[in-house]
């Protein structure tokens, strides 16, 4: 966190334009100018143990505003990151749930295909959730929107290669 | 011409003045009034710049227009001035004393010397489009002058709205323009003038609010600019001063003005200055515009009320009620229907909040004037990263260029008064580079002897003018003229159709001459305007200008009055019955020469006392400079290095020595002031010194007073009670010393603004934020683990200091806000110290260890302050420091005539501001020294002797403290007298009269209308 | 146009820098106002002397005002607030006399405010017009009658 | 200039209207722009969050391919793989440490790229490079009358330095457009709000209130229609408006959500089956022959 985005951290003047941009601020424990804050007073683990950084859509909105260019929205995914590896999870858990079936099916499949998606989120979160959206999920399909099994992806090997070895870099789990 | 004796170059007494905003005209004038000839060059058709739109000014409130139109009128009418407008500079050659500059003067379509400013093309031209000068919020014609003001007051065409140059059709100003003026073939033409020196003042433009898109400026129209909202407050604006939603033309209950709006962000790093101060003057001025409940916010996130006078303005807002936000505002959206606008912020108290406004206004920031790449390259200047004008903090009214210099807010953002104080500190620089120059290009008009017309019987001629239709249109001007012969004292009656052309002024002159006429009177427009023309023209047949009266019969009788025409036919006949009656009372007076010491005498020795005096002496007047203490230097002698990165030991020294080499500079260390008498150009002052018990009587011509501060101390924080509590001044000796504790701190807090405010309101000190930043970085530098926490109220970093904000922030500094009511908590905790204070983003209590303690501790006035103020009659404001004639336009004078002030005695200031405020001093003096004799007299007070009892009524109640009583009776100085006559009617003994205003001059009037009513020829 | 057919004669002192700017203003922004206004310009309000006054309405006058600059930000410091006391004492003093107060008014404005003159004008007339003719104007009339 | 098309994950599933009427209307205007061979998906902003030099590598592998098939520009209707591979695109381009990490891991896949390739958006190549002039030709079925709302969503602009559109805050070049169709864009506030979409699953709640804020703000300036430029935007606004999800039936408190692309189909006169107007939550239907719109 501070080796890559800790000089400009430094640049934040508190100036609360972040937060007063911010589509779900209202929404989170701690807002973006206090995640900046704390970063800046060192204090990341509070940063880590908040809903914030799962409550961020990641609209860009905060970082674009920012008058001394702080990249919030790229601190909140890092933070996120770090959260998820450190496994520090949110009350509510279904955005680390959804990254990890987002991600799981792109390293299998190469692509992202709905349905094996959906089955992992719902399968690790609340499957009453699913049972919610049921109408919806048949309306997909009727369309022709919502494919059992996708088509066949021919890299998908050679991506699950290419993702061993980024995640072996050094410094990275 | 004149030989420069050192060099035997060339030297032109004459300079060129570019830009004639309110820096430039200041220039001009001081120039001018010092025996400079000068071109006044200004891009647009008109001078005024950015000031002419402004409603009115912080922190006085000041009208803009009341404070800026007497000096627009007298750099037009100024014999040695020459305005230039709607020009450009082409190029400029030669070197420091001796350019050459091009000029493109283009074309203006209209012929100066012809217009008389009537008006009647502007009313009958037909196309229209969006005023530039309103901003858009009202129209203008494609042949106008901007305000009613305007100088010069000669329209302009728009050849890109004009028919007739984009139709070759039209015409219909050319047919009723009375006078011939319009010359729709008139081409640019190009001139070259010899200068000694050039100054630039070019200003600034605002930022393109449009590109804040996030705010919908032009996309939703109740979302104004700042400057926008200053044309909406003003009284001669498009809504004549009411507050009006664009959508709707509703007055707006909810008002928000949103702060650096194309400030302090990354692609303009430096703070604009007078946006926050701007904001809250408009935010007051709609709460009196507005009925009662109108509420108004501020959004901001550090209120810059860095100046004099600015907090206290800032008090009085926030008692009206005035909301201030600290959050920056991100977007806007509008509700569709009400056109309303709903802001998402957060409160001070962590609430998000969304609010709904029906109005907006972005205080936008400065930016470098369009075209500056242009004008740089024509003049050979260099700009700085910002495109504003560069130069050094040393020598910081010079450009890159010798000989060229500039001012206002090209040199960077500031209000007004810091600009009428660079300009001055320009003139002055110029003054010292023309010094052998002076007086050779300019020469006082000459006039024939005066007849002498003591005794005679008045033998008044009336001239009644028809303005073309702007007069006659509505009053029956002959028959004004014609009932004008009936009255007493009156020989003489014509009508002319323009009274102001050569032709009329001749036959005028023709007319005294054969008639004998030793009253004239002029029935025609504005004396503000016109008088000092026709004055002029009757002392060239030798009749005294004081035997002139003239009646405003057209702004004050036929423009308000169209509708009416016997009405203002009668009404006419009024206002010329009493000018003549008062014409009949009037008699000669006459300006007498009186000699005049052209020594100073400067008060202090710091940094501004010593640059005063170097400027005053490098022009070769003797100068005095006085000083307390053993050594010259002031406050400069403690600091390590300046925050413009200067060694503050080679500034001293440099300035010193150039000080004692310099045969006219006499200097009185270890000395003080004990009396002084006199007046402008005659002041006679005692000065004893320590050593010598003895004491010297200087005579001098001006006054200077630079007597500079000091740093506060009291036990705030535990300073003095604990070691490691320390003052800024403390901690810069420290550096100077390399004290090890600095290198060996882990964690060192500053706290800001710490100050006498249990005794006195606060006032911000100026100085100290951007002194803490320079700190920072040099603490940074020697030791850069150290974590340096700074508690602050405000940061107050305004114009190009806050890259040094940045920097420290850079280079890992934390900045956390405090307010009065929750103040930081210093204990000791054995050799360290601990402090508490709340977090306020975090809403948090936080606790630090700190090895050290820095305490910002304010500038306050130099001890013997209130004294000196007794010795000169000079005001002391209400922070103790020394008061100036005006804090807009006159920021270096006293009031009382002779005597200045500059540097931290004015007010807590830089080294830079106090250099060019010790240049402007001495600017501003040497219009009174370099004069070979002060002409005084003519609308003064005078008391006759023996009616006075020496009340001491007068001396009591005269603003100027003119009046003094000796030998049992009042001397009124005439060479310090200002006119106004308040003494005139306050003394109980009726011994004063305000000549030209004498009780029987006013009353003549009254007597006039009443004989004329009596006569019952008009209506009543 | 006037509702009782009286037409008051109005004597308005103004001081150069502000109020009789103002006046100019209104001109150049083509304002209407009654011409029953006739300006007297002094450089400051600070001269106005109660002598002035009295002998306005001695001499048949219905209406005297006194406009100066805005408060605090006279041209001669305080000379407006020297008149405003003046003016005070005067209204006191035509009051006691019989004239009655009302029929002297003291304003402040800016220059800019050419509107606010025009505004002023019409409202001083308008009052003076329902006081109807000065006690002395009155007076006179009869004498001539 | 040689293309390659990017279609993302979405375009043959949920977003099939706008795949469907992208093809439609490219071959009508007689576009050439194959798909990206052996594409993979971009890592969207899931793998920023778990792994930059992941999310680097996946997108570089398709900027990779593109440049060995010899294509100078990425096309994606997406504004979501648009900002994500433009992302990686800079990455690579300006930040040494990241280019090496990701450089190895794309020779695992036997790739490596050079950096060669442009990223653009559909929307910014049909309105600049197809051009507006000859979009105009093309109209046969002019949509006059019919109101919309153009929404750009967050990532078409931002982040400003990445997407270095000319107006971030309040992009023109979709009204532009729709100007050309002879449709009427009106001014609105929520162009570019973001509608919560990288959440849509995870958050339901937290989205279906950013969406409402969206919707409502465009109902009451009057739109018929929200016109979008991303699977990802109109499918969630699509899918929850209000706390109507899906199947809430309050015909005045909805809004139909088309692609751009579609209503081109429309003013090309194409055929609305092939053009997908059928394959939505909210039927766009009335709302165009509300306008005399052939559907
Ligand atoms: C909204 C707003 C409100 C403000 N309110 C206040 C206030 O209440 N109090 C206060 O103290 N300050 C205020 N200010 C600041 C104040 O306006 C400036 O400090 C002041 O006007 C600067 O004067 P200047 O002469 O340096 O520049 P300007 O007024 O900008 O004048 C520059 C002149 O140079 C001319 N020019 C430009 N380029 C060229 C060229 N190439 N060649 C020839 N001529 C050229 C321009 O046409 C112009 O006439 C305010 C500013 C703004 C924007
Ligand atoms: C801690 C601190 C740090 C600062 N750092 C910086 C900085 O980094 N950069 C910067 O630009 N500015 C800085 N300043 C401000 C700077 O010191 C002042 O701007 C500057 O010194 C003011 O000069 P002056 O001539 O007006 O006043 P002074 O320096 O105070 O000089 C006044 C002189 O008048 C003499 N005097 C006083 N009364 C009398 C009397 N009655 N008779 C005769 N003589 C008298 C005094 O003895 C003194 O010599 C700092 C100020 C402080 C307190
Ligand atoms: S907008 Fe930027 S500077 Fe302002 S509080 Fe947020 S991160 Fe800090
Ligand atoms: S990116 Fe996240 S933190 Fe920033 S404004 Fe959007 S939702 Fe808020
Ligand atoms: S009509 Fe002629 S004199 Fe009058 S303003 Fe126009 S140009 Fe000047
Ligand atoms: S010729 Fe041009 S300036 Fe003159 S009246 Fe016609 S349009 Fe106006
Ligand atoms: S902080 Fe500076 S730039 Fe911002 S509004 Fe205040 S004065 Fe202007
Ligand atoms: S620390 Fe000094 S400069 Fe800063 S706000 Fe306080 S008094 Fe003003
Ligand atoms: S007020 Fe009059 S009487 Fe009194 S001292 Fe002054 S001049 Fe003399
Ligand atoms: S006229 Fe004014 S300045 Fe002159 S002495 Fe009287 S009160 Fe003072």
């Amino acid at each position: 966190m501070e080796g890559r985005y800790g000089a400009q951290v430094a640049l934040c003047y508190q100036c609360k334009r972040c937060t007063a941009g911010c589509p779900v601020a209202d929404a989170m424990d701690i807002r973006p100018h206090q995640v900046v804050r704390l970063l800046q007073l060192g204090n990341t683990e509070r940063v880590l143990e908040s809903s914030a950084i799962w409550t961020c859509v990641g609209c860009y909105l905060c970082a674009a505003r920012c008058p001394q260019g702080v990249p919030v929205t790229d601190l909140m995914y890092s933070l996120k990151g770090i959260a998820m590896k450190r496994g520090m999870m949110p009350k509510q858990a279904t955005v680390p749930a959804f990254l990890r079936a987002f991600s799981g099916t792109v390293e299998r499949y190469g692509r992202l295909h709905e349905l094996p998606m959906l089955a992992g989120f719902y399968l690790s979160t609340d499957l009453r959730e699913a049972l919610k959206h049921r109408a919806m999920g048949l309306q997909l399909f009727r369309q022709g929107r919502l494919h059992i099994l996708g088509e066949r992806h021919r890299g998908g090997k050679a991506v699950r290669a290419m993702l061993r070895k980024a995640r072996s870099r050094k410094g990275s789990p | 011409m004149q030989q420069n004796g050192a060099t035997g170059a060339r030297v032109v007494g004459a300079a060129l003045v570019v830009g004639g905003g309110i820096a430039g005209m200041q220039a001009a004038l001081d120039l001018a009034e010092s025996g400079i000839q000068v071109y006044l060059l200004e891009k647009s058709p008109w001078i005024g710049g950015r000031m002419a739109q402004l409603d009115k000014t912080f922190p006085t409130n000041d009208c803009a227009m009341c404070i800026m139109s007497p000096r627009l009128v007298e750099c037009s009418r100024h014999h040695n001035i020459q305005i230039i407008s709607n020009a450009d500079v082409v190029s400029l050659t030669g070197e420091a004393g001796d350019f050459t500059a091009t000029i493109r003067k283009r074309a203006r379509y209209v012929d100066e010397a012809k217009c008389t400013g009537c008006g009647i093309c502007i009313a009958k031209c037909p196309w229209k489009t969006d005023s530039e000068f309103n901003l858009g919020l009202s129209k203008r014609k494609a042949i106008y002058t901007p305000f009613a003001q305007a100088v010069p007051n000669v329209p302009f065409i728009d050849t890109d709205l004009c028919m007739y140059f984009k139709r070759g059709t039209c015409k219909a100003c050319v047919m009723f323009c009375e006078l011939g003026a319009i010359d729709l073939g008139q081409q640019d033409q190009y001139m070259e003038l010899e200068v000694g020196a050039v100054i630039l003042a070019p200003g600034s433009d605002i930022y393109d609010a449009g590109l804040s898109e996030e705010f919908g400026f032009g996309r939703y129209p109740n979302v104004l600019t700042s400057l926008q909202f200053e044309r909406l407050l003003s009284a001669a604006g498009p809504t004549q001063g009411s507050i009006l939603r664009p959508s709707d033309g509703v007055e707006p209950r909810k008002i928000a003005w949103f702060q650096c709006v194309g400030s302090r962000d990354q692609e303009h790093p430096y703070c604009s200055a007078v946006c926050c101060m701007y904001a809250t003057k408009e935010a007051m001025l709609a709460k009196e515009h507005l009925p009662p409940g109108a509420e108004f916010t501020i959004f901001l996130m550090d209120l810059r009320a860095f100046g004099k006078g600015f907090d206290a303005y800032f008090q009085r807002a926030q008692e009206e009620g005035i909301r201030y936000v600290r959050c920056r505002a991100s977007a806007l959206t509008e509700v569709p229907g009400s056109k309303s606008l709903l802001l998402q912020y957060e409160n001070e108290r962590g609430e998000l909040l969304t609010e709904e406004f029906d109005m907006v206004a972005l205080s936008v920031g400065m930016t470098a004037p369009k075209g500056v790449s242009e004008l740089a390259a024509a003049t050979g200047v260099a700009l700085n990263s910002f495109g504003f004008g560069d130069s050094s903090p040393s020598t910081p009214l010079e450009t890159s260029r010798p000989g060229v210099y500039l001012c206002g807010t090209f040199r960077g953002p500031k209000d007004i008064p810091d600009s009428v104080t660079e300009a001055s500190g320009a003139a002055g620089e110029v003054q010292r580079l023309l010094a052998s120059g002076r007086g050779t290009l300019v020469s006082p008009k000459e006039f024939p002897a005066e007849m002498s017309q003591v005794g005679e019987e008045p033998r008044v001629g009336v001239f009644v003018c028809h303005c073309g239709s702007n007069i006659a249109g509505v009053v029956d001007v002959e028959e004004v003229a014609r009932r004008a012969r009936e009255l007493p004292g009156v020989v003489y009656t014509d009508h002319v159709m323009f009274a102001c052309s050569t032709d009329s002024l001749k036959a005028m002159r023709e007319a005294i001459v054969e008639h004998r006429l030793n009253r004239v009177v002029m029935a025609s427009c504005s004396p503000r305007t016109h008088e000092p023309l026709f004055q002029e023209n009757v002392r060239e047949v030798g009749l005294n200008p004081y035997l002139y009266e003239m009646a405003n019969i057209r702004d004050q009788c036929s423009w308000v009055h169209g509708d009416r025409h016997d009405e203002a036919t009668d009404k006419a006949r009024k206002l010329v019955a009493m000018a003549v009656a008062r014409s009949c009372h009037l008699e000669p007076l006459y300006k007498l020469p009186q000699g005049l010491s052209d020594r100073a005498l400067v008060v202090g020795g710091g940094v501004a006392g010593m640059t005063a005096a170097l400027s005053l002496a490098e022009q070769g007047f003797p100068v005095v400079l006085v000083e307390r203490e053993s050594q010259l230097g002031g406050l400069l002698l403690e600091h390590d290095t300046l925050s413009s990165g200067r060694d503050s030991r080679e500034q001293v020294s440099q300035l010193v020595e150039r000080v004692q080499a310099n045969q006219n500079v006499e200097v009185l260390t270890d000395s003080q002031v004990v009396s002084s008498i006199g007046f402008v150009g005659n002041f006679k002052t005692r000065v004893a010194s320590r050593s010598d018990p003895t004491q010297r009587l200087v005579e001098h011509g001006v006054t200077i007073i630079a007597t500079g501060g000091r740093e506060y101390r009291g036990d705030e924080h535990l300073l003095g009670q604990h070691p490691g509590v320390v003052t800024m001044g403390d901690l810069e000796k420290a550096l100077k010393s390399d004290d090890p504790r600095l290198r060996q701190a882990k964690r060192i807090v500053v706290i800001q603004c710490v100050g006498p405010w249990d005794e006195q309101p606060f006032y911000c000190s100026r100085v100290c934020c951007t002194v803490t930043m320079k700190n920072i970085l040099r603490l940074k530098e020697i030791n850069p683990s150290c974590q340096v926490v700074v508690l602050y109220k405000d940061i107050r970093t305004y114009g190009a200091r806050e890259e040094m904000y940045t920097e420290a922030r850079r280079a890992g500094a934390i900045f956390v806000r405090y307010t009065d009511d929750d103040q930081p908590v210093v204990q000791a905790a054995g050799e360290a110290l601990e402090v508490s204070f709340t977090e306020p983003s975090l809403g948090e209590r936080l606790t630090l260890a700190a090895d050290l303690l820095v305490s910002s501790n304010a500038l306050v006035p130099s001890a013997g302050a209130e004294e000196l103020s007794r010795v000169f009659k000079v005001p002391l404001g209400r922070e103790g420091f020394f008061q100036e004639a005006h804090s807009k336009l006159r920021p270096v004078d006293f009031a009382s005539d002779g005597a200045f002030l500059c540097g931290v005695a004015h007010y807590p200031k830089s080294v830079e501001e106090a250099i060019i405020q010790g240049k402007a001093a001495a600017a501003r003096a040497c219009r009174v020294i370099s004069q070979d004799e002060l002409m005084v007299g003519g609308v003064v007070a005078s008391v006759e002797e023996e009616k006075c009892t020496a009340c001491l009524t007068c001396v009591r109640i005269c603003p100027y403290n003119v009046p003094i009583i000796r030998d049992g009776v009042a001397i009124i100085e005439a060479a310090a007298c200002q006119g106004c006559g308040i003494c005139v009617g306050e003394c109980p003994a009726k011994a004063i009269q305000l000549l030209h205003y004498r009780d029987d001059q006013v009353l003549a009037k009254i007597e006039g209308l009443v004989e004329l009513m009596a006569a019952g020829s008009v209506a009543r | 146009m006037s509702t009782n057919g009286f037409e008051p004669q109005i004597v308005a002192f103004c001081c150069h820098y502000c109020a009789s700017a103002a006046a100019d203003l209104a001109g150049s922004m083509r304002l209407r106002y009654p011409p029953n206004i006739l300006v007297i310009k002094l450089m400051c309000t600070g001269r106005i002397d109660l002598l002035h006054i009295l002998r306005a309405f001695e001499g048949g006058v219905d209406g005297v005002m006194v406009a100066g600059c805005l408060e605090g930000n006279c041209h001669f410091i305080s000379g407006n607030t020297q008149a405003k006391r003046r003016v005070q004492y005067a209204k006191q003093v035509l009051e006691s006399i019989g004239v009655g107060g009302e029929r002297l008014e003291m304003f402040n404005l800016s220059s800019s405010e050419g509107p606010r003159f025009a505004k002023i004008a019409t409202e001083m007339t308008e009052r003076i017009r329902n006081l109807g003719p000065s006690p002395v104007s009155r007076q006179k009339k009869e004498v001539v009658k | 200039m040689s293309y390659a098309f990017y279609p993302g994950c979405a375009l043959s599933a949920s977003a099939l209207p706008y795949g469907m009427s992208f093809r439609e209307v490219a071959r009508a205007l007689g576009m050439d722009i194959p798909e990206l061979e052996d594409w993979n998906c971009c890592g969207a902003t899931c793998f920023q969050t778990l792994d930059e030099v992941s999310a680097i590598s996946l997108s570089g592998r398709n900027l990779a391919l593109t440049e060995r098939s010899g294509s100078q520009e990425l096309v994606t209707p997406c504004s979501g793989c648009f900002a994500a591979l433009e992302k990686a695109n800079q990455h690579l381009a300006h930040d040494s440490l990241l280019r090496t990490q990701a450089a190895a891991a794309l020779s695992e896949a036997g790739l490596s790229y050079g950096g060669s390739v442009r990223v653009r958006h559909l929307l910014d190549v049909m309105v600049k490079d197809v051009g507006l002039d000859a979009i105009k030709e093309k109209v046969t079925q002019p949509l006059t009358g019919l109101k919309v709302a153009c929404y750009y969503g967050c990532l078409l602009t931002r982040p400003h330095a990445i997407a270095r559109d000319a107006h971030p805050e309040y992009p023109v070049s979709m009204d532009r457009l729709m100007a050309v169709l002879g449709a009427e864009a009106l001014d609105w506030s929520y162009k570019t709000q973001c509608c919560g979409a990288s959440l849509a699953l995870a958050r339901p709640d937290m989205v279906t209130r950013l969406t409402t804020r969206i919707l409502d703000n465009a109902r009451e300036v009057g739109a018929d229609v929200v016109v979008a430029a991303c699977p990802l935007c109109q499918t969630n606004l699509d899918a929850y408006q209000g706390e109507h999800a899906v199947n809430g039936s309050q015909e005045n408190k909805t809004i139909p959500i088309v692609y751009f692309t579609e209503l081109m189909g429309l003013a090309f006169g194409l055929s609305p089956r092939a053009l997908g107007f059928d394959k939505h939550f909210r039927d766009p239907a009335p709302a165009l022959r509300s306008h005399s719109l052939v559907i």
